[in-house]
């Protein structure tokens, strides 16, 4: 019982610095100085703890608290084991960030902060824990109540607000179909525990209908097309270690949920779960992805590529499922492991990408693209650290966004013939869209990195940005080190998802692995594919070397800087210079071109007489038009139609206690 | 302490009865409020007195089995005694502040406390006691002296709503008179003639020689007529008129109380009418009502801009839900919705001050005219945040805890009501919390009062409400479970 | 590793870095003889090289170190490309490092390193340099994934070597899926290496021009190192379109001896494909860059259909 | 004798009813009165017969209560307010008279079959008569939701208690003492509330008609 017990103290210790930043509500150096940097140990404890308790066998306990007859039961097995990892590793670092983050309060007293930031920690923890229905909802509502907080902590700002609101409605309607789905799930037995949860046995039809609520309720959470709106507005209006949490972290539980419920409680199901799961997969990834290239707005991006992110998870679950769906443990443990990979290196790189673009803000106060540019000079900690997230994020070898691509095109090719002629078909058509969306995430964080930190300032005011403190920098180096690290050592990470698979679908890739030691990652016979990173780094490094000595042995002339030819502007002030540079609409436009039904574009052209002319474009999402305003739409009308009962008239409304009566009265004589 | 149950139970009809004749004297005096608190305070510690009794010994019965506590009935007594208790706290500053404004004058204090005293008393009467047709006179009496409360700033709304009020319930009483009357009938077969043949626990013990097609056409009554005060759909429309209209205490103790009392009146007769009928009819009928009343209500709630009307059509929707788990019947739905009618009170009496006083401090309870309550004052802000966000079901509070028992239980056993049930909740959430969340943040616009408000008792109804969340105290869910069957689990 | 393996490898890396230059000058040649133009001789690439050895480099004043590194990162990039495809021989040691997916995520590498440096400067042609670099890269990188798929699902296996050992090894029999995917290879390649019809390397003209955008502000020995890293990419892409479509010839694990015959057959097949790839740039125009995501959507589809080909056939 | 005795409960309900036909007719407000007047010594004299037969000395007590009440506190309270509003006529009902009547007509069918099957169970002497109790509670709630003025409604309010009154009386010999006073109790208390109400409202929008009260509505229309 020892890890559970562990993991309670820790989760408690985050509710106790919760209490403690109550009391110290404006102090802001001691919340900084000391709250967060606990946490940030807590959250390595936890890290630390998980990964022991990931290759024990499960541990369950009970609180005290709970429904009378329903304490609240707490179990940790492999699943919830993993999904802690995530958890620690997110919160180490970015409460170290935080440290050095909340020097001034935006809105909300920093106490304040460091209690909602606290309260969400404890509660995604205990999420996962969670033994019950019960316990669960309890806990994910928590999560989104405190989310929320933290979200509108700079509530004076309408957009603020909306994007808030926005959110927590859409969680609000999710966690509600979460709550159906249990109640089919509890099948009237009215023992809400997961264990009892297993043994129902349900009708597929009813089974069905579950999957369906579950999709929809996690889906709302994780931000999958079309419930992903609220993502790219919460975002950008949270604090920057906020979102990176959110995105990193919070999201992650959502899949945790899914595979809790599809996998572990229903057991899988017919082959066209699977189906359903990759087409939504497939289509967040690629909206989220197009929609991030265009973006020009920075956490915008990094929300769309989120959504892309965990659309590339969910495919390759959804792809889990279909081989569960037919037996083929192998290929399903493959897929599995490619999702679970997947989670850990989104977790790792986007958190490091959003801290960056918190110290960017920090630096500027400048979160629109189209102002921002060359910090790489003035910056270059966090510049070299993010460049290492953006490459990650790219899907780029030797990092460890790439390992993940490269196991789930795996789980693709090494298809052999499934019994169903439908999905042969359909598998390469999957693999190729997976290819074109890694190829997007490349351009979307080329643009990320390029127009932030490369190029030339396009405003004055980037002159003087000054780079991240010390904790700020300590928090990015956690992740950029693991973002590294975790590329190099693959193998790792696929023992570390082993006992996760085995649990789900009932088989892993450790022994597949191990055979070819920690070198070579080859989940399924070295002659039929392989991938050593550190080799290949090697290789790599070793030609680039080589490469310098030949220049540098070849070499006879010198070396001078000078100022950079721009056709003759060089008489321009260098703002002007700077203008001259790509905008980020511009990086984005050829992807606009050629994506165009994706979007809503408007644009604002200049006329020939402007006199100071402009050029602006609003893209939107379609989804949204088409799908949202309509809903509010009629409910309005409704509300409307509702109305006219209340009418003022008390004849009227005698006339309904009246007419109500007779009804009564009619139904019991009938 | 050792008291007698029976003198206790006495003690505590008597005490505000007696509160509500002094103030009918000294109500207008300065020390009018404080001599409202202390009376309900007693009477709070009586109740206490007597729930820990019956804790310990179990049922009572008394006073010539006129009067009893069962297991349905003590914790209501003891939430109606806590929040006229916290009602009285809040009313002190807010009234006072009312009457500097001039809304108030002393003849209108004297009434608003003497009539306050002899609500909460009737509302005691009605819970313990055990004939049906007492039940109906205090019933009645308790909506005359709101009434009165209800009208107490004579502006012409409140007149409106008033009249309103007591045309609708007092129609809506007389049914329920009636409804009573063929009970009587019934019974009066079985038992024979006399005051007997009306007290609900020799009912319930021949319940079943009860004859179905009385019983029948007296639960139609009963239903139509205690249901106008519980506020169901299409029998509501009194409702959100006197709740916006009156001062904010009475809104509270409306919402928090008289509703509750009147649902309690319905489930006494339900008992009776499904032991005696054995097509389910009380149950089936109850579910429509409430399916309705929560579907309506929720798009009601969208068109608010009243944020006391709001909160008003908030408490229909949630008694419909209520309606609704009794209709369903069963241990758990029955338990969840006793346990709903405790968290609504507690939540929505919270609400009803934060709110009151936000709209005192605003001039108007308009919530346009409402901005950053949380710049304004920070308890005020959260207390209203936190307030809705409870009521809308969002955990760690007990709203969500029973309307989680209610809807899973409902999913499997009516599939198709509780999709339309979580629909109109959804609905009732975007509606409340746009409302909510312009209200409680940005910059606030609100000038400073000259009393400093009592939203302590804000605070203490939430953390009840995070406690039944988290932790129901055995005794309470001993009684929850016991009324659960007695309702017919 | 074997001790042939090691010398393999070697060999391999040698040919490359030595050849590709000369690879680049016979296409070169042969297209002007084709366009009957006087024809620069055959090691005209070495002299550039040595030429812009013997410059001095000039570096922006805003350039930062990311700059600096991007030719050498790109060259070893490159190198490391030429390492992995069995151009001699299957047996290397490297190439268990990286399959034909991490090959791809190689040149991936190489053009975002290149890409970035060329925004470094922040002038408008090193933004838009990048942007259409990326651009075609985007469409590019999974047409060529799905060619080298079509190959991996008839071998099943995505490593280099055991795909052309594979190959090599089956009967000679037409494999219609393999005819699409050479297709779309054939279409890639063109655009990767920046050869007509998606871009001219002669011309700066900076309404058409792709990687000239990029490497504009490069000069000195970071130009040398890019011409060269170009020209090795050429040779890589070569290879692997030989080795996997036209396997013959190579030599393999319990073969070494093979090596010895594989150098000339590997010279007379790209000698061969030199020729053809001459041909196509003369007689094709260069296209509108708005043309080329079309361009490179068909080679994409190309390559899915040789896909859906190979599924309906069944392997 | 004693049967004639019996039969005059049903002569008295059949005259209670007729009378809640004439209410609804009526347009005068005084002729209300009077008529409300007429039903409570109705009331009254159906309260003693039913005494007289059973027994019961609790029936007594009520029938004075109700002579008191509703013969001549009310009666008088009414004359009063009448006299000082100078309200003599209500305006044109909602739906007009003879339409009323005919929908009154089914009312009474519909409650009269409806109290068929009970009635048959009832052991009390006047057992017939619940139905036409019935028919005078419904005909009365139609007539509050009829009349646009203050005091018809207020009248068809009271004639409802009655009603129920009789109702009580007939089907059941009178409901336990204590439950009676009460109320008779909270009768008193709501004519009196009523009245000051009528005061109220008549100073704020000096006139009675209740369609000034349609100010509170969720419809959109509303001025606030």
């Amino acid at each position: 019982m020892i890890h559970i017990d562990w993991i309670l103290l820790i989760a408690g210790g985050w509710l106790l610095l919760a209490a403690v930043s109550l009391l110290v509500l404006r102090a802001t150096r001691i919340v900084a100085r000391w709250i967060f940097p606990a946490g940030a140990a807590l959250g390595l404890g936890l890290l630390v703890v998980a990964i022991d308790a990931a290759f024990s066998p499960a541990e369950v306990a009970e609180l005290l608290i709970g429904l009378p007859g329903l304490p609240m039961h707490l179990r940790v097995d492999a699943l919830a084991a993993f999904f802690l990892i995530v958890i620690g590793a997110g919160a180490c670092g970015t409460s170290l960030f935080c440290a050095g983050y909340f020097r001034t309060e935006e809105g909300t007293a920093p106490g304040l902060l460091s209690f909602e930031y606290h309260v969400f920690l404890a509660a995604m923890t205990l999420v996962v824990l969670a033994d019950d229905a019960y316990t669960f909802m309890v806990m994910w509502e928590t999560m989104a109540v405190s989310s929320y907080l933290l979200v509108t902590a700079n509530h004076r700002l309408a957009s603020v607000r909306n994007a808030g609101y926005l959110y927590l409605l859409i969680a609000h309607i999710g966690a509600i179909a979460l709550l159906m789905c249990f109640g089919i799930l509890q099948d009237n037995t009215g023992d809400y525990r997961f264990s009892n949860l297993r043994a129902v046995h349900l009708d597929p039809v009813w089974s069905s209908v579950a999957f369906g609520l579950a999709v929809f309720g996690f889906g709302a959470k994780a931000g999958l097309v079309p419930l992903h709106v609220w993502l790219p507005e919460a975002h950008p209006a949270a604090p920057s270690p906020v979102s990176a949490l959110m995105s990193a972290v919070m999201l992650k539980t959502a899949i945790y949920g899914l595979l809790r419920v599809c996998l572990d409680i229903l057991g899988g199901g017919p082959w066209w779960w699977g189906m359903v799961l990759l087409a939504l997969g497939l289509a967040s990834a690629l909206l989220g992805v197009v929609f991030s290239t265009v973006q020009t707005e920075m956490k915008r991006l990094l929300a769309y590529s989120s959504i892309e992110n965990i659309g590339l998870i969910v495919t390759g679950i959804g792809l889990a499922l279909t081989f569960h769906a037919y037996g083929m443990t192998a290929l399903a443990a493959l897929a599995l492991s490619a999702a679970l990979v997947h989670v850990l290196a989104h977790a790792f790189f986007k958190s490091l990408l959003f801290l960056g673009t918190g110290a960017v803000l920090h630096a500027t106060g400048e979160r629109n693209l189209g102002k921002l540019g060359g910090l790489i000079r003035t910056m270059p900690w966090v510049a070299w650290l993010v460049l290492a997230g953006a490459l990650a994020g790219a899907g780029l070898p030797p990092f460890v966004g790439f390992v993940s691509e490269w196991l789930l095109l795996q789980s693709f090719l090494l298809t052999t013939i499934l019994p169903n002629s439908f999905l042969n078909m359909l598998i390469p058509l999957v693999a190729a869209a997976v290819a074109l969306v890694v190829a997007l995430a490349g351009y979307a964080m080329v643009k990320f990195f390029g127009v932030i930190f490369l190029g030339q300032p396009r405003e004055e005011k980037l002159l003087q940005a000054h780079d991240a403190g010390s904790w700020e920098r300590l928090g990015l180096l956690w992740f950029a080190a693991g973002v590294l690290l975790l590329g190099l050592f693959p193998t790792l990470l696929i023992e570390l998802v082993d006992p996760v698979t085995r649990r789900l679908v009932g088989g892993g890739l450790a022994p597949a692995v191990q055979a070819n030691g920690w070198l070579l990652l080859a989940p399924s016979g070295i002659d039929r594919a392989s991938y050593g990173p550190i080799v290949f780094l090697c290789g790599v490094g070793a030609a680039t070397l080589l490469g310098l000595l030949i220049a540098r042995g070849l070499f006879r002339g010198t070396l001078r800087r000078a100022a950079t030819w721009a056709c003759g502007m060089g008489l321009l002030p260098v703002r002007d210079q700077a203008r001259l540079q790509d905008s980020a609409e511009g990086f984005g436009q050829p992807i606009r071109q050629i994506f165009e039904t994706f979007f809503h574009v408007s644009r604002e052209l200049p006329a020939p007489s402007d006199v100071r002319p402009r050029y602006r474009v609003l893209i939107e999402d379609r989804i949204w038009l088409g799908a949202y305003l309509p809903i509010v739409r009629a409910v309005d009308a409704v509300a409307r139609q509702v109305g006219h009962l209340q009418q003022g008239r008390i004849s009227i409304y005698l006339l309904y206690s009246f007419l109500t009566l007779l009804v009564m009265l009619l139904l019991v004589r009938a | 302490m050792t008291a007698d149950p029976v003198v206790l139970l006495a003690l505590l009809i008597a005490v505000p009865i007696f509160g509500g004749m002094a103030l009918a004297f000294l109500g207008h005096s300065r020390r009018g409020p404080g001599i409202n608190v202390a009376f309900s305070g007693l009477t709070l510690l009586v109740a206490a007195a007597l729930t820990t009794e019956v804790v310990q010994g179990g049922p009572v019965l008394g006073l010539g089995e006129r009067f009893f506590i069962d297991p349905l009935n003590a914790f209501l007594v003891a939430l109606t005694a806590l929040v006229g208790f916290t009602t009285a706290l809040f009313s002190r500053p807010y009234m006072r502040i009312e009457r500097e404004r001039g809304k108030m004058t002393g003849p209108r204090m004297r009434l608003f406390h003497s009539m306050y005293q002899l609500f909460i008393a009737m509302m005691l009467v009605a819970l313990t006691t055990n004939n049906l047709g007492v039940l109906w006179v205090a019933m009645e009496a308790a909506t005359l002296t709101t009434v009165l409360l209800v009208s107490v700033y004579r502006t012409p709304a409140s007149l409106e709503a008033a009249w309103k009020y007591f045309i609708l319930c007092g129609v809506g009483i007389a049914q329920a008179l009636f409804g009573t009357l063929l009970l009587y009938l019934a019974a009066d077969r079985v038992i024979g003639g006399g005051e007997g043949a009306l007290l609900w626990t020799h009912l319930a013990a021949v319940k079943a020689q009860l004859e179905p097609n009385i019983l029948a056409l007296a639960f139609v009554f009963l239903l139509v007529g205690y249901g106008t005060k519980v506020g169901l759909v299409p029998l509501h429309n009194w409702l959100p008129d006197a709740h916006a209209e009156g001062p904010t205490p009475i809104s509270a103790v409306l919402s928090g109380l008289l509703l509750n009392v009147a649902l309690y009146a319905i489930l006494r007769c339900k008992v009776l009418a499904d032991g005696a009928m054995t097509n389910g009819l009380p149950g089936r009928s109850m579910i429509g009502f409430g399916i309705l009343s929560v579907v309506v209500a929720a798009f009601f709630l969208r068109r608010q801009r009243d944020a006391k009307r709001m909160f008003a059509y908030s408490s229909i929707e949630h008694m419909g839900l209520m309606t609704f788990a009794f209709g369903l019947g069963g241990p758990v739905a029955n338990f969840a919705g006793l346990l709903h009618m405790t968290v609504h009170s507690l939540t929505k009496s919270a609400i009803f001050f934060a709110v009151g006083h936000a709209a005192q401090r605003a001039g108007s309870q308009m919530m346009d005219d409402i901005r950053g309550l949380l710049a304004a004052g920070p308890t005020l802000g959260w207390g209203l945040l936190l307030g809705s966000l409870s009521i809308l079901g969002v955990p760690p509070f007990g709203v969500f805890t029973s309307e989680f028992l209610i809807l899973t239980s409902a999913m499997r056993q009516l599939p198709w009501a509780a999709p339309v049930l979580l629909l109109a909740l959804g609905v009732a959430f975007a509606a409340v919390f746009a409302r909510v969340q312009s209200m409680v943040f940005g910059d606030s616009n609100l000038p400073p009062v000259r009393h400093p408000p009592a939203l302590l008792p804000v605070f203490v109804h939430l953390g009840l409400v995070l406690m039944l969340g988290l932790y129901v105290p055995p005794f309470l869910a001993g009684w929850y479970r016991q009324a659960a069957a007695l309702i017919g689990g | 590793m074997t001790i042939s393996g090691a010398v393999a490898q070697l060999l391999e890396i040698a040919l490359a870095l030595a050849g590709a230059p000369l690879l680049l000058g016979w296409v070169d040649q042969c297209r002007a003889r084709l366009q009957n133009r006087r024809a620069p001789p055959l090691v005209q690439p070495y002299r550039v090289l040595r030429k812009l050895f013997n410059k001095e480099s000039v570096v922006a004043d805003s350039a930062s170190a990311l700059f600096r590194m991007a030719p050498y990162a790109k060259f070893g990039c490159m190198t490391l490309a030429c390492a992995i495809v069995p151009t001699v021989s299957t047996d290397l040691p490297l190439a268990t490092a990286a399959d034909a997916i991490a090959l791809v995520g190689l040149f991936a590498l190489a053009r975002t390193c290149l890409a970035l440096a060329a925004m470094d400067i922040g002038t408008a042609f090193g933004g838009m340099g990048a942007r259409r670099d990326m651009l075609i890269g985007f469409l590019a990188e999974p047409a060529l994934l799905m060619t080298l798929f079509c190959v991996s699902l008839i071998t099943h296996s995505t490593s280099l070597a055991n795909m052309v050992e594979t190959m090599n090894r089956r009967p000679f029999g037409l494999e219609p899926s393999l005819a699409f995917a050479g297709i779309a290879f054939t279409i890639v390649s063109l655009a990767e290496n920046t050869r007509i019809p998606v871009d001219n390397p002669a011309t700066h003209l900076e309404l058409t021009m792709i990687h000239e955008a990029l490497v504009l502000e490069y000069s000195g020995r970071h130009l040398a190192m890019l011409e060269w890293a170009a020209s090795l990419k050429m040779f890589a892409y070569s290879c692997i379109g030989l080795a996997l479509f036209f396997p013959w010839g190579i030599a393999e694990i319990d073969t070494p001896l093979a090596m010895i015959t594989a150098v000339p057959v590997l010279a007379f097949k790209l000698a061969i494909g030199g020729v053809g790839l001459a041909l196509i740039e003369t007689i094709s125009a260069k296209m509108r860059i708005f043309r080329v995501p079309e361009y490179l959507a068909t080679a994409f589809l190309l390559a899915v259909i040789g896909l859906l080909v190979h599924q309906l056939l069944g392997a | 004798m004693r049967a004639l005795v019996e039969q005059s409960i049903n002569l008295y309900a059949a005259i209670l009813l007729i009378v809640s036909f004439a209410m609804i007719s009526q347009r005068r407000i005084l002729s209300l009165v009077h008529l409300y007047t007429a039903q409570g010594v109705t009331l009254v004299l159906a309260t003693l017969t039913v005494a007289g037969l059973t027994r019961q000395p609790d029936l007594y007590v009520s029938a004075a209560l109700t002579a008191v009440l509703k013969v001549i506190v009310i009666p008088l309270g009414l004359h009063r307010i009448i006299d000082r509003m100078n309200v003599r006529w209500d305006v044109e009902p909602l739906l007009n008279i003879p339409m009323t009547m005919l929908v009154g007509i089914v009312l009474v069918v519909f409650s009269f079959n409806l109290a068929m099957p009970i009635s048959q169970l009832s052991s009390s002497i006047a057992r017939g008569t619940l139905g036409i109790a019935l028919a005078c509670v419904l005909l009365s709630f139609m007539m509050m939701i009829v009349r646009a003025k203050a005091i018809p409604q207020v009248i068809g309010f009271l004639a409802m208690e009655n009603g129920l009154f009789f109702a009580a009386t007939a089907a059941t010999n009178g409901m336990p003492m204590i439950v009676e006073l009460g109320i008779a109790l909270d009768v008193l208390v709501g004519v009196l509330i009523l009245s000051v109400f009528m005061f109220q409202i008549r100073e704020q929008f000096d006139s009675l008609d209740i369609r000034h009260l349609e100010q509170l509505r969720d419809d959109g229309k509303d001025e606030r």
